[in-house]
């Protein structure tokens, strides 16, 4: 997946300069970290819709069955559909750039479409429950988004943001209408559990419609060369042969998984604590949110792998502080 | 520093709309579920503090466990029996105000009845021996402990309070922090850390030691008085 | 009216045996005896304050005990509403403090009242109703002789009139002399002389009576 | 929840490592920072109960106010006091143990000082005056006044632990909850639950309570014995 | 040894207002007066547990001060651990024990023990120091005849041996006819009348004394 859309033209230098441009006076305490590898082919970062079925096998915590969970198609339906009209496209691919002058999400070259009718909003109806994922909620693009969604059709949308995890399993939980996430071995396996529903006119029930690229972080100094790396896989293998200090997510979530994705396999690092125990002198597993590990990156001149939505509001931030 | 405490004053004076929610949904729900506390609370921990019976030193351990027990399981369990699946699930709670109350009751409330026990225990012979002496019904003899501790039940109110207004596992689990809802300060503190805005966060942070401050100032004024 | 049987230890230790008592209703007796005699710890048993060593009741079922405490206990309200928790008849509860000269204390706060004067609140207070059985435990200690006369009087009126088992435990032999019909007194824990006052102030039968009386001059 | 109980028995005879190091760390930062706070806290609250003096008032509502610093709030500030642009970053305190256990100084003492202040205000002027009138010292004084509320003393440690125990978000923030090295049992908990394993979040809340209810019944009994 | 004259407001009631006293050591003076007339607000002032209207102090510098409050306290622990508080000596604490017959309770929990007992273990604690003033407020009300009569020992003992001056509040004319050199008339919180014991006792001065002498059929 990906595509071949107009790149943003960025490379580790580059990036480095535009930080420190962007925190204005408080250049003294400017972080050190700079964006080192970017928008290299494996770090792509997909978004996910997904609808929930309202007859999926749901069962309570101890497993038993429950039938009559109350989910809310209709609104999930107009949600789904007008996020897929080219307006909300259009407005996702436009967000960050007045801000942080780059873009922050690109609209999938294969992005389903919708162009047909929205409907409006009836009393039973109105509240759409998303859940999403932190670091997509904390991008800010929601917010940016949906007010135009519900002043035109009458919804109220209350978004629940949570680690990738606990995001999915609140709509196995009956407590999400549909969903909004970045993890795409989960969401097959979301899929393949019976959760997920076909909205109509769509072909699949994942419907990935957006994409960005994480990136990845480090000390200016950049003790293990990264910058120079032919890609990030060898990037990250320079870190664990430089035993450089490493910031993981540890949480489970999409930067997360991503991040256990691009080790050597011969390290074996999983989401599993026992599988990083003998690493633990660089590899530092800090089960925290995305800003609290970019300031622990920071405070310990660690590399870190980062959604570029959060980490230009860190670079904004900092200086401040 | 600096620059969160202009922040903060800022947001104040620019009356920003989704802080003033914020601030209003924290309110309601702080107030309401210290105040419920302490009325579950009070009443038996004073019941408990002059009563002997078997079983009452049970009954302390085990409040004493649930003063430990971590907002995140609280929050947790809750999440779980009002989830679209869990047994609760008519009681449509979820993602309310209203369960985030609930579930702070739950933390606060042995606060205040263990608090409330170990000052009672400590006055309850004197005053029951001449309740006894008197004839007094045992209602009456609650009553005139309850007027006896005024000034520990104040403190017990501050306590209350305090925790309802800090405590964020809880209420983040079961509320869901959703925007114009259920944020309150404490979430959208942890929300603005999240995206690494401290000095957002920290502003937060103060207007919430403000109000605290005020709120605190008010009940001892008041405490002073009603104590003379 | 019958006491049953009864005794207190504290870690194997007997404070207080004393055998089954019958009283008469209308009569007051002082109870006497040196510190640490058991005379508190009497009264607190039957007024339920404390549990005697033995299981079930020492008083018949149905009566009615009032008790004041040596150590008197004065709510943190005004003088007169303090006295109102006896009961509620407000023209009584005026009546009682102009007797005791409390009357320009109404309104003072009962914790803050001096020695003596708390002691005349609590007993108005216990006046307020009628019990079966009332057990007041030194209740004039603090207070000055005027006062105490009132007291005595008070008692004594109260007694009579309500027909009522009074016990009053004192250090004053001249209180049981001008109030009291029969004399208990404790030694050791135990019940050692009982009897009409004059016989057992005059006319001890055993070596212990005589020898407490005897520091009294008498 | 049935699942749960299953989850935590097994972990618990399993002996799995990581749960053992979490056990530690979790009872290394309540013990040390509770035990500290008690150290600091009593004997400050119970001068504050027992004196008089310009400006008392205004510090006791400063304490309560403190009492209510929410712990997101906390760790932020400790968060930017210590990190690498701030005015401690020489301590090279953040993301260890003892920045969490400073921490939780700073949440659990006011707490403890606000606690003793009430109960010692009450009790102080009949001690004091006995006291004063043996002409003993002022240390003197607050010894003996430590004695009489040892049973408050001991109710006020366990609200402390229990605190300590239950507390997540200053411990997640200064502590970084970094695996085998500041991750404790709330910060465990939460990581399960973020994951989505809301079972396995609620077997270590069930190994936390139970770890509670023995530090608490431990407590409960020695309380007793001393107070007989 | 000269007090400074005080005086004490409550919400604008003057409880009490006593002029310049002068006292000589080695002597005993005994106050008397009726509930409420401030005898113990006055005892209170002097031992710095109460403040007076007035800032400054009531007695000069350097002065030391024992008081034995109203209300004893005693402390969550034995009693002799009690009386140790007053003194390090542990013989004297002994022999002060065997005088007030508290041998047999030495290592009882004070704060169980009886009233008498608990105004005995006071005294004994306040007698294990020295000092130049010493005031006890009705230290024998809960003693019973006999520990009474050896308390009165001690305290006169105490008075006359260190030379202090000793302030002690009774409703008792029989004490402090019996140790007593001068005697000190409260009435409605000022200093009435005062002198030496024979003559305030049988030649009063004012009205007001002569009344409330006759309530004890002087
Ligand atoms: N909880 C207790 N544990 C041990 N001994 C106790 C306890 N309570 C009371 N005692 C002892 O029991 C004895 C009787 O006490 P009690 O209060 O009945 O005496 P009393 O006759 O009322 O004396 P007083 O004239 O001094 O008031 C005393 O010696 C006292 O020390
Ligand atoms: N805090 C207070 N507020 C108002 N009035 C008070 C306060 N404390 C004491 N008083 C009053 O001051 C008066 C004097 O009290 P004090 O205790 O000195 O009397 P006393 O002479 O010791 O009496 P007693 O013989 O009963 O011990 C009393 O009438 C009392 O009610
Ligand atoms: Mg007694
Ligand atoms: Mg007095």
């Amino acid at each position: 997946s990906g595509g071949d859309h107009s790149k943003p033209k960025a490379d580790a230098a580059a990036a480095e300069t535009e930080t420190k441009d962007d925190t204005d006076a408080a250049t003294q305490s400017a972080p050190d970290t700079v964006i080192l590898k970017e928008t290299d082919e494996s770090m792509i970062n997909t978004y996910t819709l997904i609808a929930v079925n309202p007859d999926a096998p749901f069962a309570d915590a101890d497993g038993n069955a429950v039938s009559d969970v109350a989910i809310n198609t209709e609104g999930a339906d107009a949600l789904i559909d007008w996020f897929l009209t080219q307006e909300a496209l259009d407005l996702a691919a436009d967000y960050g750039v007045a801000k942080y002058n780059d873009h922050l999400f690109y609209v999938k070259d294969d992005a389903p479409a919708y162009s047909g009718e929205i409907t409006p909003a009836a009393e039973e109806n109105k509240i759409i429950r998303l859940s999403t994922t932190t670091s997509v909620n904390d991008s800010g693009l929601l917010g940016y988004m949906l007010p135009t969604f519900e002043e035109k059709y009458g919804y109220t949308v209350e978004i629940q943001s949570a680690g990738t995890g606990k995001a999915i399993a609140a709509a196995q939980y009956g407590n999400a209408d549909l969903i909004l996430v970045h993890a795409k071995s989960q969401e097959e396996v979301f899929v393949a559990d019976g959760y997920a529903r076909t909205v109509d006119g769509f072909a699949s029930e994942r419907l990935s419609f957006l994409y960005n690229y994480f990136v990845l972080c480090g000390p200016s100094a950049d003790p293990a060369g990264t910058a120079s790396c032919e890609n990030v896989l060898d990037a990250f293998a320079a870190i664990a042969e430089t035993k450089s200090v490493f910031i993981s997510r540890g949480d489970g979530s999409g930067t997360h998984t991503k991040e256990l994705s691009l080790w050597p396999k011969d390290l074996g690092i999983t989401d599993q604590p026992d599988s990083f125990a003998s690493y633990t002198d660089w590899y530092t597993s800090a089960n925290a949110g995305m800003g609290a590990c970019l300031v622990m990156a920071e405070e310990m001149g660690g590399y870190i792998l980062t959604d570029k939505a959060t980490f230009l509001v860190f670079v904004q931030n900092n200086g401040e502080m | 520093m600096q620059s969160a405490f202009e922040k903060a004053i800022h947001l104040i004076m620019t009356g920003d709309a989704e802080l003033c929610n914020i601030l209003f949904v924290t309110a309601r729900m702080s107030l309401t579920s210290s105040i419920i506390a302490l009325l579950i609370g009070v009443p038996f921990g004073i019941w408990l503090g002059a009563c002997h019976f078997r079983g009452k030193g049970l009954i302390l351990i085990m409040n004493r466990t649930l003063m430990g027990m971590p907002p995140v399981v609280c929050g947790l369990l809750f999440y779980i029996l009002f989830s679209g699946v869990g047994p609760l699930r008519r009681g449509k709670l979820l993602f309310t105000v209203n369960i985030m109350i609930l579930a702070q009751v739950v933390l606060i409330t042995p606060i205040v009845i263990g608090n409330m026990e170990t000052y009672v225990s400590g006055i309850a012979p004197a005053i029951q021996e001449t309740t006894r002496g008197l004839g007094l019904t045992r209602i009456k003899t609650l009553l005139l402990l309850a007027n006896e501790c005024i000034y520990q039940i104040f403190f017990v109110y501050m306590l209350s309070f305090a925790r309802a207004i800090s405590e964020v596992g809880a209420v983040s689990m079961v509320g869901g922090a959703i925007a114009w809802k259920t944020n309150v300060m404490t979430t959208a503190i942890m929300q603005y850390t999240n995206r690494g805005n401290f000095s957002l966060g920290i502003a937060l942070g103060m207007i919430l030691l403000t109000i605290s401050l005020l709120v605190n100032t008010a009940i001892t004024l008041l405490q002073r008085r009603l104590s003379k | 009216m019958k006491i049953s049987a009864f005794s207190k230890t504290y870690h194997g230790v007997t404070v207080l045996d004393v055998p089954e008592l019958e009283l008469h209703p209308g009569k007051i007796y002082s109870i006497i005896g040196s510190n640490g005699s058991g005379k508190s710890t009497y009264a607190k048993i039957l007024a339920k304050v404390l549990p005697a060593d033995q299981k079930g009741p020492q008083l018949d079922a149905g009566i009615t005990v009032g008790y004041i405490p040596q150590k008197n206990y004065a709510f943190r309200m005004s003088t007169k509403a303090n006295i109102l928790l006896g009961g509620s008849d407000s023209a009584k509860a005026e009546r009682l403090m102009e007797v005791l000269q409390l009357d320009s204390l109404a309104s003072q706060r009962a914790d803050r009242l001096s020695g003596g004067e708390t002691s005349r609140m609590a007993l108005a207070r216990l006046m307020m109703k009628h019990f079966d059985l009332v057990i007041l435990d030194e209740p004039t200690a603090a207070m000055d002789v005027e006062t105490t006369f009132l007291s005595e009087n008070l008692i004594w009126e109260y007694a009579k009139k309500s027909g009522c088992v009074l016990l009053l435990i004192t250090h004053s032999l001249q209180q049981a002399k001008r109030i009291a019909d029969e004399i208990l007194f404790f030694h050791k824990g135990q019940l050692f002389e009982s009897g009409p006052k004059e016989r057992l102030l005059f006319a001890p039968t055993r070596p212990e009576t005589r020898q407490f009386l005897e520091f009294y001059g008498i």
